[in-house]
């Protein structure tokens, strides 16, 4: 039984991992547009990647909501 | 109960991917919190979505059923 | 062997619906590009969406018709 | 057998990259058939993603023989 | 086993993320070499892109454990 | 042992077929971008098709490099 919830917690660890590999990249495309000059986000570049993650969350949320609103 | 799981997964890969576009389509610059304008497009996003999910799912199936065609 | 042709329907139902989800998301893209101003699809979406889908199976049987040519 | 799985996976994976490709190359506004043009943009489409493939395929395995890259 | 197992798949995932991303923003047109410019664009994109993957991953994590919301 | 061996060969026969078609559908996205006229690359196209490879796998090896220093 105990190896099991290792695994689990194993498990959704990756997952975790994998889903911030996939934001990263998408709000980096996101919010990364300008040509690169500097080793750091600006102030604009790193407000943007945080509301990016952020608002996308809510629009899962959101969207689940929707999907179980129109199953009923 | 494989038929189960496929039915989640796919529920969950159609939020995945409604989620993914009404963001794009919707959120082109996110801010502090979802505005009203924002929560609107992403509730008419999702209708037009679920409705062209069933436009492709129904024509692809009469297809497949049609031709005997095997993507 | 009922259970083998069973896990078979099953796989292959797996398979058609993940291709469901990646035509409409391909086909979303390239047609749907203006503001989100409505629950439905207007005509020129949803005629776009439906030839978008026919035109890429079309596309898919003229390449595997080609490839099978390239390897005689 | 794996070998023979290889080669299928290998000839299915691209068969799907030149539709995806050659589908956004040369059906823009995809109508209620392919037209002439478009089947023929398809076909030069065609051979010249395999040109391609086979360029990097080469280039790669070069890469790869002389420095024991491995990506 | 596993833990480190996950370790290198996050570092591997970690790689192919910045190496894409980082080439698409640095070299946009390739050539014969990687140039001094490049090379210096791609040690700042990588440091950005570690930046912006700890931004993400800290308000996501917190995000998690505050709202036990499982994406 | 000799299936073993047998058995990681033909994986990383596997991963090499998968790279290349992940290379050359990213290089094609980058060099391939006018109509579509001939059936042959020209010689622009052929050579952004190479120098692309090539560059891409020196920035994987660049990343690589940085990502050890950042770990001491």
């Amino acid at each position: 039984k105990e190896i099991m919830q290792w695994i689990d917690s194993e498990n959704s660890k990756a997952k975790v991992q994998s889903s911030i590999h996939n934001f990263t990249d998408m709000c980096w495309k996101k919010c990364v547009t300008k040509d690169i000059t500097s080793n750091m986000l600006d102030t604009t570049e790193s407000n943007c990647m945080t509301n990016c993650l952020q608002r996308f969350l809510d629009t899962n949320i959101n969207v689940v909501k929707l999907i179980q609103a129109a199953q009923k | 109960q494989i038929s189960q799981e496929l039915a989640i997964a796919n529920a969950t890969e159609l939020v995945q991917k409604i989620t993914e576009n009404c963001f794009q389509n919707c959120v082109k610059n996110p801010g502090s919190t979802i505005d009203a304008a924002q929560k609107k497009c992403t509730e008419q996003c999702f209708e037009k979505y679920m409705h062209g999910w069933n436009l492709v799912s129904r024509a692809y199936i009469t297809r497949i059923q049609q031709s005997k065609y095997d993507i």
